[in-house]
Order: C-alpha cells, then structure tokens, then sequence
C-alpha cells in the first residue's frame, strides 16, 4: 500500500486467556504522527509491545516498510527502523549520556566483535560519524552540558530526552512513543512536542500513546481511538472528539 | 527387576528432596530471595541431632532439635542481615550473593567447629520390610511419610487457612496486601521459620540416609534440592514435589542401569532439558521487575 | 583450595624477614631437627591427617626419647597439602623458603607427588614417599625413598589370598574418591592373573543415601568374596544394605581399609559379630611380632594422647609402621652420616637398612645410635620388617592378612611374599 | 626463596586472568557466572590430557580421555578451545532470557554437578584422583635450565600471556562492542530496541571469558603438572567474586588490586601466622572470612575500591561555548559538529 511505513493487519495480543488487542488494523504513513489514546486498559501498551516486539503477537501480521516483522525479534525490527520509548523511560544507568547515544547510532551498527578487535580506518570513520551526530543531537536536545553524567543521575524529563535521542541516532523511520510526557516537567513537554514536530519533519512516522489530550491534540495529524482491546476510531482529532463511539469508550 | 526395585529407590530419594524443596520453594516464592544460604540451614539441622545424639538425648528430642535450631537461624538471618540488605535496596542478584555469602561462612564455620572431619551418623535403621517388589528400611518408609505428610499440611496451610490465603494473596501482590491491612512482616516471619524448619529435616533425612555428617552435607545437597524448587516453579508446593519425584526416580533408574556415577549427570540432564525446553518457566526479565520482599 | 599468593612485593616484608634464617636444606647446625610431614590435612582426604599422625608422633618420641639426632630434638613441621597439588607446591615451597632446619620429608602423597618431588629433589630433601603410583617404581630421582610397595603389588597379593582360599569368582567394591582407586587396577589385573572369575565391578559415589541399586547388581553376580576399598561410611551404607536386601560373603579389604574410622561404621552396619566372621584385610609388612614392633607399640601407646582414637587401631597397623620405619631409618641415616643435610646423608639411608657381614642388626632408633656411636655399621630392621631398597630407592616388603578382632590389636592369619607377588606381577 | 617468589607469581598471572574473565562477564556482560572456575578446570583437563600422551588402558595408573601428546603450545590453545566450546553449550541455557537470581543459581548447580561427575566417572579424568605427571612445557629445550631458572622463564612466560590477554579485554572494553555489552547489562529490552542483539552479545562474552578461563586453566596445570577436583570446589569461584567486588567490578586494574588483596591479605598472610588450634582450622576459618568480606563490600562500597571508570568525552572544539544545557543552547548548536 502506496505511503503506508507500518502496516498492522488484525493484530491480537493475548496474556493467558486474557485478550488485550483484539483483531485490531490500523496503518501509518510517511512523515505521520499519529495518536493512540483511549482510557486504561484500552490495549494501547499493549499493541504498542506486539509491533516493537516485546510481546508476542497471537494473530494477525505486522509490516514494516515491505518486511513481515510479525515474529521478528526486537533488534531485528530495530535494524529495520523501528525505535520506541518506554513507559517508564529506560535509560542505560551505567552508561554516560554520550555512551547512551553512541551506543544507538545506526552507524556504529555491524558485528560490533570483529570491528572491535580488528576494525581498519572505515570502521574509525563510522564511528566519528556516530561520535559527530552524538554530539549535534545533544546540542538540539540542549543536553551537551550533561554528555558524561550517568543515566542513573538524570531527572526524569531528561531520561526522556535521552531515550528520544537514542531513537533519532537509529536514523529510524518510524518510532514509537510510550506515554512520553509521564513525569516530565511542563518546560520539556513543550519542548518534546517541539522535538515531535521537527522529527516528523525529517521524514520520521510516529506513533505517541499519550494521556494528555492537549498533547495529543498539539502534536498528532491523526488519532486512534481504542477501547477494551479493540479501535474505536481513527481520524483527526477533533472528529474523533466528537463521536459518540469515543464519548462511550472514554466516560460510559 | 532392578529397574522396577530402582522406583522404589527413587521414592525414598524424592522423600529427601521433596522435604528440601517445599521448604525452599514456599520461602523463595513468597520472598523472592533464592535463599542458598538454605543449605547452610540443612547443615545446621543435621548437626544439632547428631549432637544430641552424641550426647545420647532422648530420640524424639534430638529428631524435634533439627528443625527447631535450622528455623531459629533462619529467622535470625532473614530478619537481620536479608532484611537489612533488602532495606538497602538489594536486587535479586544481589539478595542471591548475599545468602551466597553467608552459607560460606555457615558452612565453613560449621567445619572449622567440627574439626572438619566426616562422623558417622548412627540412626536407627530399623528392620527391612519387603512390599513386593521393594525392599525398605522402616525409617526409609517412616521418612517417606513425613514427606507426604509435610506435604499434605502444607497445601492445607496454604489453601485452607486465612493465614495462607493472605500469604498467597501476599506472593502475588506485595504492595496491594500491605496496604490491605495483611500484617505481611509476621507473615514473612511465619515463612521464614516455617523454610528453616523443613531446612532442618530435610537436612536431618539427608544425613539418615547417608550415615554419615560432615559441613558441607548441606551444599552437596544443595543442587537436587535446587533443581527441584526451580524446575517445579518458585512456590509452588506441589511442582516441587513432583520434580522432586522426577529428579528421583530418574536418578535412580540412571543408577541402576548406568552404575551411580551417571545419577548426578542425569539430575543435570533433566535441568538442562526443562530449560532448553520451557525456559517460561523461568522466564521474566533478566534484570528483575520482581520486588524483594523481607 | 588453591590458595595463590600474589605480588610478591606485598609479602616479602614477611618473606624477606624469613628469608635471613633461611639458607636452604636441612643446613642449619643447631636448633631442632625439621622433619616435614606432608599431607592432606583439610580437603577431600582430610582423613589422611589421622594415618600421618599415627606415624609422626610415634616415631618423634622413639627419636627424641633416644636424644634425638645428633643431640638435637627433632621437631615436626607439618604441611597441609589441603588435598589440591597447587596448594601444596605453595606450602611447600614458603615451608623451604622460611624454615632453614627442614632435613627431611615424609611423603607425599599420590595428589601432590607429581608436583612435589621435583622440587623437593632439587633441594636435596630426601623423601619417604607414599605415593603408591607405579610411576616411582623405577624413579630416577636421587632423593626420592619408597618402603612401601606400589600400588598394584598389593591388589596382586589381594588376589594371591583369594586363591588361597579357593574363591571362584569375586566382586569388586571401590569407591570413587581419591585414595580408594590406588588398588584397583592391581586387583583386577591380580584376580586376571591368578585366574579368578571378576563376577562385577562396582565403583561407589562416596557419601551417597543408599547404594541399592549397586548391591542389587552384586548379589545377581553371585560372587564368592569381595575386594573393596572405600572411606568407612561409604562402606557401611554398602554393606549394611548388602546384608538388608541379600547375605554378606567373605569381604576382602585393601591395605587401605584398616583403621578404626572404617572398622566402627562397618561393625555398626553389619554386626560385629559379622564383621569379625567375613572381614580380612591384606597389609603390608611383615607378620613376624619382632623388637620393632614392640618399640613401635610402646611408642604407640606413650603417645596415645596425640593418636585419634581407639589407640588399639594404630597398634601392629602395618601402615603405620612402614610410616615410623621411614622416620627412624632417615634418623638414623643422618646419625651415621653425622650431618642433617640431605646431600651428605641421602647415601647413607640404604646402607643402615641393608644387611651386610659384621653389621649389627637393630630394631630400635635408640639402639641403631648406641651402635652407630660405638663405631659400628649397623642393618636397621623396622617394624614393618627389613628394608630392602633397590637401585630405584624401592623397598618392597612382605603383606599379611590380617583380621580384627574388636578392641584389640590385629591378628595375622596369612602372610604373601614379596617373592609370590613379583613372581606374579612378572 | 626464590622458587617460591616465582610460584607465586605464576599464581599470581592466573588468577589475574581469571579475573579479567569475571569481569569481562560479570562486570561488563552482567553474567552472574557462578561456574567460573569450571571453566578454568575444564582448559586444565584438556591441556593436561593432550599432553599426557595416550592412555594406556585399565592397567595404567591414571585413566582418562584424549589421550596424546601435542607439541607446547598446542594444549594451550586446546585449552582455550576448551573453555570456549563449554562456555556455548552452558551458554544455550544459562544465558536464556531468565531471571539473574535463577541464572545464578543454575549456574552454580552446573558447578557443583559437574565436580561430582569428574570425580564419578572414574574412566573420564580419572575421577577425584586426578591427573598428575602432565610433561613441562618445552622442559627438554629448557634442560639446561635449573630447577629455578625454568620457574621464573615460566613466570615470565605467564606473565607474557597475561599482558596478551590485557591488552585484549582492554580493547574490547573500550571498544562500541563493550558498549553495546554494558547497553544490555543496563536494561536489556532498551538494548534491544535499539537493535542490539542481547542474547548474541551476552554469548559473545560468556565464550571470550570461558576462553580466557581456559588457557588460564592450561596455564596452571603446565606449571603444576597435576590437577583434580579439588581444585575447582566452588569456593574457588567466590574467591574470584570477592576479588572483583572488592577491587571494583569493570574495572580492569580494580580487578588486579581486588585480586591482590583478597588472596594475600584474606587468604596467604594467615599461612605466616604461627598455628593456631588444630592443624587446618585457619584454612576454614579464612572462607568465613572471606563470607564476612563479602558481606561487608556490598554492605559499604558495592563499587569497589577503583570502580568502573566514568568514560568521559570532551566535546568537538568550537562546541565548548555552547555547554549550557536548556533550549538556548538548541539553535546556536545546530551547525555546529557537521
């Protein structure tokens, strides 16, 4: 299908006998961002885990830009330019700021063992390039200053920084925001909404699961609606306000 | 012939594990501390009968000692050190280094107090007794009861008594029972001695068995004891039992065929197996959302 | 356990300080006389502690009781090998490196001899080894000393006694653990040359709960006697459960086996009554009750306090007595050689053991000095019997089989021949 | 004296390599691997039996498998081999996605049941006996060499080895690989999602430390020229532990410094102590000690003494200007590092 990047075909998620995403579709085309909202419980995290990876699909088919990822592992979906963020934002603690990017770069990708021990000038090269966009990330992201502070000593907000830089230094072309203004000072949601905007237009697909509407309603061309496993709704957010199926799915 | 003899054997072998593996597996699922320092606990157990025996105390009160001095000490440890540790917001790993830690220092403790010599330990045997095909000692039998009956009063305690439903209740959602009003730190207390009291017998079956006690029955026992609790899935009464059962007769039919060398590789190959197989059964993430609870 | 020892910056304050008395081998003029008893004293073959010492402080009162050597005491340096051969080549070696009156060695034992006699040979400490590997049979070390036959020589001689008696097939029953294997290639390959049936083989995992399975293998095999060699708790699980599920036959024990540790469990597993009946165990030395071994007793019983007990296991234990004879014979060769330094005496150990016209036969330390200081050449004939070492340093000597009645010495009832043996072994 | 300095030096390097293997799997890969020292058993077993020459059957004194006789360094390199093969095959269970704490406990059981084995199997390495009379490496070269001369070229040899094997995981711990290593240590569903992948990375390192652990193994048996169960109890692994911990857990030198003062001071300086009590009570009261030790390390400085190095980068020149964090700093940086 001509624009579609991410293609999910009746997805369902299941935990034991519980079905958290029932034969649910949806699609998401180039330089979209698109919202997943719906009240607790509705499957978003849950259909958000089935196309990183983290969970296990039960039916249906997931696509990425031609590739079946369906069973696919997380890393390999990540090659294939699939990045997300978590609910609760996942640094690595142990490594610097610098290292939690640079780790990320696409460049530095490859049998990481064989460059390591017997790397020639091409691999020094892709790693400067990483080194290079590393470091113009975090002067955008305004965060040059705190490059060799550990992720464990970062307040929340700038854990979600970090986390959306890792998923820019994949050079992805689509990404996945969990729930990204939780915990996160009002100063830095503006600018993630800012950052939501520019990474769009840099050719980028997002798909935000997010509480809080206003964001939502800032940043997202397009919104899902779920409830109870299942979509509701798909259009702009002002239509899906107000139909009667969302009214429903939220205060019924 | 033999191989059916050999299920025989296997029985009495499940007894010992069994008895190890319900008491390990209540506290670790409750907890979720992998408690190695258990074995230190069995040693414990084994000793205090054999020194009752020596000091030629009444049977019934040296049999009563094992479990009573292997739970005091486990009480001890898991409301000091484990507790203290956990307050310091220990991880699972670190909990498991911790009781690592300190079953050297039982173990070891235990062997420079005893001089580090084996003794022989002379329990009553009792006649042999043949139901069909198999040949058992009284108290083999007598240990094979204490099992079942350890087992069968667990699964009441856990399934029929308000404390057991609150300590279930308290295994899946820690944080929702403390906040139900469950007086989870006595119930933490109740598993601890309740873990170290069938530490204390199974070490005692153990050392009956072998007739024999050194320091580090506890850790040679350890693995068995081990596999069990974790291929019957962490607090889970009734799959310890059961692998208990698998891991003995398999063992024993392995003896009987192959010669007792190739018993200790069989216990091994049942692990591997069960992990290669269904690592879901222990499965979860690696660096461990499961919380401490001591 | 490996104990490794690091940077040696970090301990030469403490080496450096040992290093001043320390000038190598046995050199030191004065002072106690260093006698190094190495063995395990922790680890696996813990149990190895209480052989040593049935030798040690047996030996160092017959020595001392008698003035010592050369007017010195002697005093006992004790290794602990912690049953791991790299513990021992480090104990080892800060024991030579830090003691400057070690003049000779007792052992070492099968785990460490490999790593040990080089380095003890290339110090000039002679060592009374009891390592039985047939690999010292035909040693080219100068220092190395053996007075008790290799391991296979008394598996023959287990095998010789079977015949004997006629046994038409026999089972073996060893146990796995170190120590206990040493015989059991020259039991079969004995019971194969004497043409006995080997009706089953069965290797135990010491310490086990039960041993079933394997009893019931044995009693299929229907075998008339049984060989074995095994730690006393392992053995009585065995034949506890043999006398359970079938009924005992005649069990035939390696020069290993007799020592209260084995006999106690197994008295308590099968009755002693039972014990007494089917028991016997084939040891080395000589059955002839001489001199030595009245000297042997009483030291025995004058240092009971130091034995483990009863004190009746250690007395006419032909395994301690072979111990004892390696100290006195190393004395008395320091005495005739009128030096502790290997170097000088090591010459001197065959010629005091080894019969000669016009030699003066002693069975006592105290009587091989009283000679040696009244000039003459003296043949020291210990309790175990003669020393007889070939060029390879090698003293074979004659095994008896012997039963146990309950607290009392051992009784001899048969005695095999080094002779019988080599004749067989080929 | 001097045979006894250059023993343990040799000691020294090869417990310093084992070492650096923890480390590269615990401190880097998060590997809790409680079978360590198997790994260091399993390259001695190999080097031992491929230079022992061929059993020669029941009637020998010592049985065991593989039996031949290559050339120094082949059993070195078998060794190593060795360690690695056994690392993949444990590796296919022990590194499953599986809790820590479970992993830990697996890992220890495979320990504990493969001792039992060796020493069961009487037929396979000559069970709890063990090996002894392996041939000294290159001894006939070496003839002219006296007893000590030969001590201190092998110490020298080890030592070689051991600046080899630094400058190895040196690299590697420096390098994107041990990034993308520490990356899955940290929170291995992240790790992933950026398209590392953490099982083939964990293996990787589980493989390069048994390796290291092997020609470790090799090494000491070479020198010793014997080896058994004894060995390799398990309390030999929570030695290394405690080194590491102690000395600083991803730090290279904290591993050394570790491993120095937990052998010498926790367990050598108390074999100088004039005998206290029975012959050997010091020898177990020195694991309660190291227990305690233990205890104490996570208790106070779970980082150790020399932690893992914060690896700092400064930023590319003309940029320093603009290291104020905040949406200032956003615009003017923009052109910037291209």
């Amino acid at each position: 299908m001509p624009g579609a990047v991410l293609e999910v075909r009746d997805v369902s998620v299941r935990f034991g006998g519980v079905v958290a995403v029932r034969n649910t579709s949806l699609e998401l085309r180039e330089k979209e961002v698109v919202g997943l909202i719906g009240p607790n419980g509705a499957g978003k995290s849950s259909l958000l885990g089935a196309l990183g990876g983290q969970l296990p699909v039960a039916g249906g088919q997931v696509w990425l830009g031609g590739h079946d990822i369906t069973t696919a592992p997380p890393h390999r979906r990540a090659r294939l330019g699939l990045a997300r963020t978590f609910q609760l934002a996942s640094t690595f603690d142990g490594l610097t700021v610098y290292e939690n990017l640079l780790v990320s770069a696409a460049a530095a990708r490859g049998s990481r063992l064989r460059d390591s021990l017997a790397g020639g000038r091409e691999r020094r090269a892709r790693l400067a390039a990483a080194a290079d966009m590393t470091w113009s990330r975090l002067h955008e992201f305004g965060m040059a200053g705190a490059a060799n502070r550990y992720g464990s000593e970062l307040s929340g907000g700038q854990r979600r920084l970090v986390e959306i830089m890792r998923c820019l230094m994949q050079s992805p072309r689509v990404v996945l925001l969990d729930e990204p203004m939780v915990g996160v000072a009002p100063r830095l949601v503006q600018r993630i909404q800012e950052e939501c905007a520019r990474i769009r237009d840099s050719g980028v697909s997002i798909i935000i699961v997010e509480h809080a509407l206003e964001v939502v309603q800032a940043v997202c061309d397009r919104v899902v609606v779920m409830a109870s496993g299942a979509v509701v709704a798909q259009a702009t957010y002002a239509e899906a306000m107000s139909s009667g199926a969302v009214r429903e799915a939220y205060f019924a | 012939m033999l191989i059916i003899q050999a299920i025989g054997f296997g029985v009495i072998t499940a007894a010992l594990i069994a008895i190890g593996a319900m008491g390990f597996t209540v506290q670790f699922g409750l907890t979720n501390v992998l408690n190695i320092s258990y074995a230190g606990a069995m040693t414990v157990g084994a000793f205090a009968t054999f020194i009752a025996e020596e000091l030629h105390l009444a049977l019934v009160l040296g049999v009563l000692l094992a479990p009573l001095a292997a739970a005091a000490v486990t009480l001890v440890l898991g409301r000091t050190l484990f507790a203290f540790y956990a307050r310091r917001g220990a991880g699972l790993f670190e909990m498991v280094m911790v009781t690592l830690a300190v079953n050297l220092i039982l173990q070891f403790g235990i062997d420079a107090a005893s001089h580090e010599q084996i003794y022989r330990f002379a329990f009553p045997q009792g006649a042999s007794l043949h139901v069909g095909p198999f040949t058992f000692t009284v108290t083999q039998l007598a240990l094979v009861a204490v099992a079942a009956g350890v087992f069968a009063s667990l699964e009441f305690l856990l399934r029929r008594t308000r404390l057991g439903k609150a300590l279930r209740a308290m295994a899946v959602e820690p944080r929702l029972a403390r906040t139900c009003g469950i007086p989870t730190a006595k119930i933490v207390n109740v598993v601890w001695l309740l873990s170290g009291a069938l530490a204390g017998l199974a070490g005692l079956a153990y050392v009956i068995n072998a007739l024999t006690i050194d320091a580090s029955v506890g850790t040679n026992f350890l693995p068995l004891v081990l596999a069990a609790a974790i291929l019957g899935k962490a607090g889970s009464t009734r799959g310890a039992v059961l692998a208990a059962l698998a891991l003995g007769v398999v063992t024993e039919e392995v003896a009987a065929v192959g010669g007792a060398a190739y018993s200790t590789v069989a216990g091994f190959g049942i692990l591997a197996i069960v992990l290669l197989t269904r690592p879901a059964a222990l499965a979860g993430q690696a660096t461990g959302k499961v919380e401490v609870t001591v | 356990m490996r104990k490794p020892i690091y940077l040696t910056l970090a301990t030469s304050g403490l080496l450096a300080l040992a290093a001043c008395a320390s000038n190598g081998g046995g050199t030191a003029s004065s002072g106690p006389v260093g006698i190094v008893q190495i063995a395990a004293y922790t680890g696996d073959q813990a149990f190895e502690a209480q052989f040593s010492d049935s030798i040690d402080f047996p030996a160092l009162y017959a020595v001392n009781h008698a003035g010592g050597i050369l007017g010195r005491k002697v005093s006992l340096i004790q290794v602990d090998t912690r049953s791991d051969p790299a513990d021992a080549l480090a104990a080892m070696g800060k024991t030579l490196a830090t003691s400057s009156n070690v003049a000779a060695i007792l052992g070492p034992d099968s785990t460490s001899a490999a790593t040990l006699v080089p380095l003890l040979n290339t110090h000039h400490q002679p060592m009374m080894i009891s390592a039985g590997e047939a690999a010292y049979d035909r040693s080219s070390y100068a220092y190395l000393w053996r007075d008790v036959p290799p391991d296979p020589a008394n598996g023959e001689a287990i095998a010789l006694w079977a015949k004997r008696q006629g046994y038409a097939s026999v089972a073996t029953v060893f146990g796995t653990d170190t120590g206990s294997q040493g015989d059991l290639p020259g039991v079969v390959a004995g019971v194969k040359a004497v043409g006995i049936k080997l009706a089953d083989q069965e290797n135990l995992t010491p310490d086990q709960p039960s041993y079933r399975a394997a009893v019931e293998r044995l009693l299929a095999a229907k075998p008339a006697a049984i060989i074995t060699e095994s730690d006393g708790p392992t053995a009585a699980t065995f034949f506890g459960e043999l006398r359970q599920l079938g009924s005992l036959v005649p069990i035939i024990g390696t020069s290993g086996t007799p020592s209260d540790s084995y006999f106690t469990p197994m008295r308590g597993a099968i009755g002693s009554a039972n014990f007494n009946k089917y028991f016997r165990a084939v040891v080395v030395g000589n059955p002839v009750t001489s001199l030595a071994v009245k000297a042997f007793n009483a030291s025995v019983l004058a240092t009971a306090a130091k034995l483990s007990k009863p004190v009746t296991q250690w007395e006419n234990n032909s395994f301690s007595e072979s111990g004892y004879d390696a100290m006195i014979t190393l004395a008395l060769a320091m005495d005739a050689a009128h030096s502790t330094a290997g170097t000088v005496y090591n010459s001197y150990i065959a010629q005091v053991t080894a019969p000669g016209p016009g030699k003066q036969v002693v069975y006592t330390y105290a009587a091989g000095k009283a000679a040696l200081a009244a000039g003459h050449k003296i043949q020291y004939i210990g309790a175990a019997g003669p020393l007889l070492f070939n060029k390879y340093h090698n003293s074979f000597g004659s095994q008896a089989v012997e039963e146990f009645p309950a607290n009392a010495p051992a009784v001899v009832v048969g005695t095999i021949t080094q002779a019988q043996v080599q004749a067989l072994g080929g | 004296m001097s045979f006894y300095i250059s023993t343990l030096l040799v000691y020294f390097f090869v417990d310093v390599l084992l070492a650096w293997a923890l480390n590269l799997q615990f401190g880097w890969g998060g590997i809790p691997n409680f079978a360590l020292i198997m790994f260091q058993a399993v390259g001695a077993y190999a080097a031992a039996v491929v230079s022992l020459g061929p059993d020669t059957g029941a009637g020998a004194f010592q049985r065991y498998v593989f039996g031949s006789d290559l050339p120094f360094p082949v059993p070195l390199l078998v060794a190593t081999a060795a360690g690695g093969i056994l690392a993949l095959v444990v590796g296919m269970f022990a590194l499953r996605r599986i809790r820590r704490d479970y992993q830990a406990a697996i890992l220890l059981i495979v320990s504990l049941i493969a001792i039992q084995v060796v020493s069961n199997l009487v037929g396979l390495l000559n069970g709890s006996n063990g090996l002894t009379g392996v041939p000294k490496p290159l001894s006939g070269v070496l003839a002219g060499l006296t007893y000590d001369g030969y001590q201190w070229v092998y110490a020298a040899w080890a030592g070689l080895i051991a600046l080899g094997v630094y400058l190895l995981v040196a690299r590697l711990g420096g390098s994107a690989w041990g990034r993308a290593l520490r990356a899955v240590r940290d929170n291995e569903d992240a790790a992933a999602t950026i398209g590392l992948n953490p099982m083939g990375l964990r293996m990787q390192a589980f493989v390069i430390g048994g390796m290291i652990a092997g020609l470790s193994g090799g090494l000491l048996v070479d020198f010793l020229s014997a080896w058994s169960p004894a060995a390799w109890g398990y309390a030999e692994t929570f030695a290394v532990f405690t080194a590491i911990i102690l000395g600083g857990v991803g730090n290279n030198w904290g591993v050394v410094l570790g491993t120095l003062l937990v052998q010498v001071i926790f367990l050598q300086v108390p074999t100088f102590a004039p005998q206290v009590g029975y012959t050997g009570l010091i020898d177990a009261l020195e694991w309660v000690l190291i227990g305690g030790l233990w205890l104490l390390c996570l208790a106070i400085r779970p980082r150790g003494l020399i932690p893992e190095r914060r690896r700092t980068v400064a930023p590319p020149p003309g940029v320093a200007a603009t290291l104020t964090p905040g949406p200032a700093a956003a615009a003017p940086s923009q052109g910037v590092s291209q």
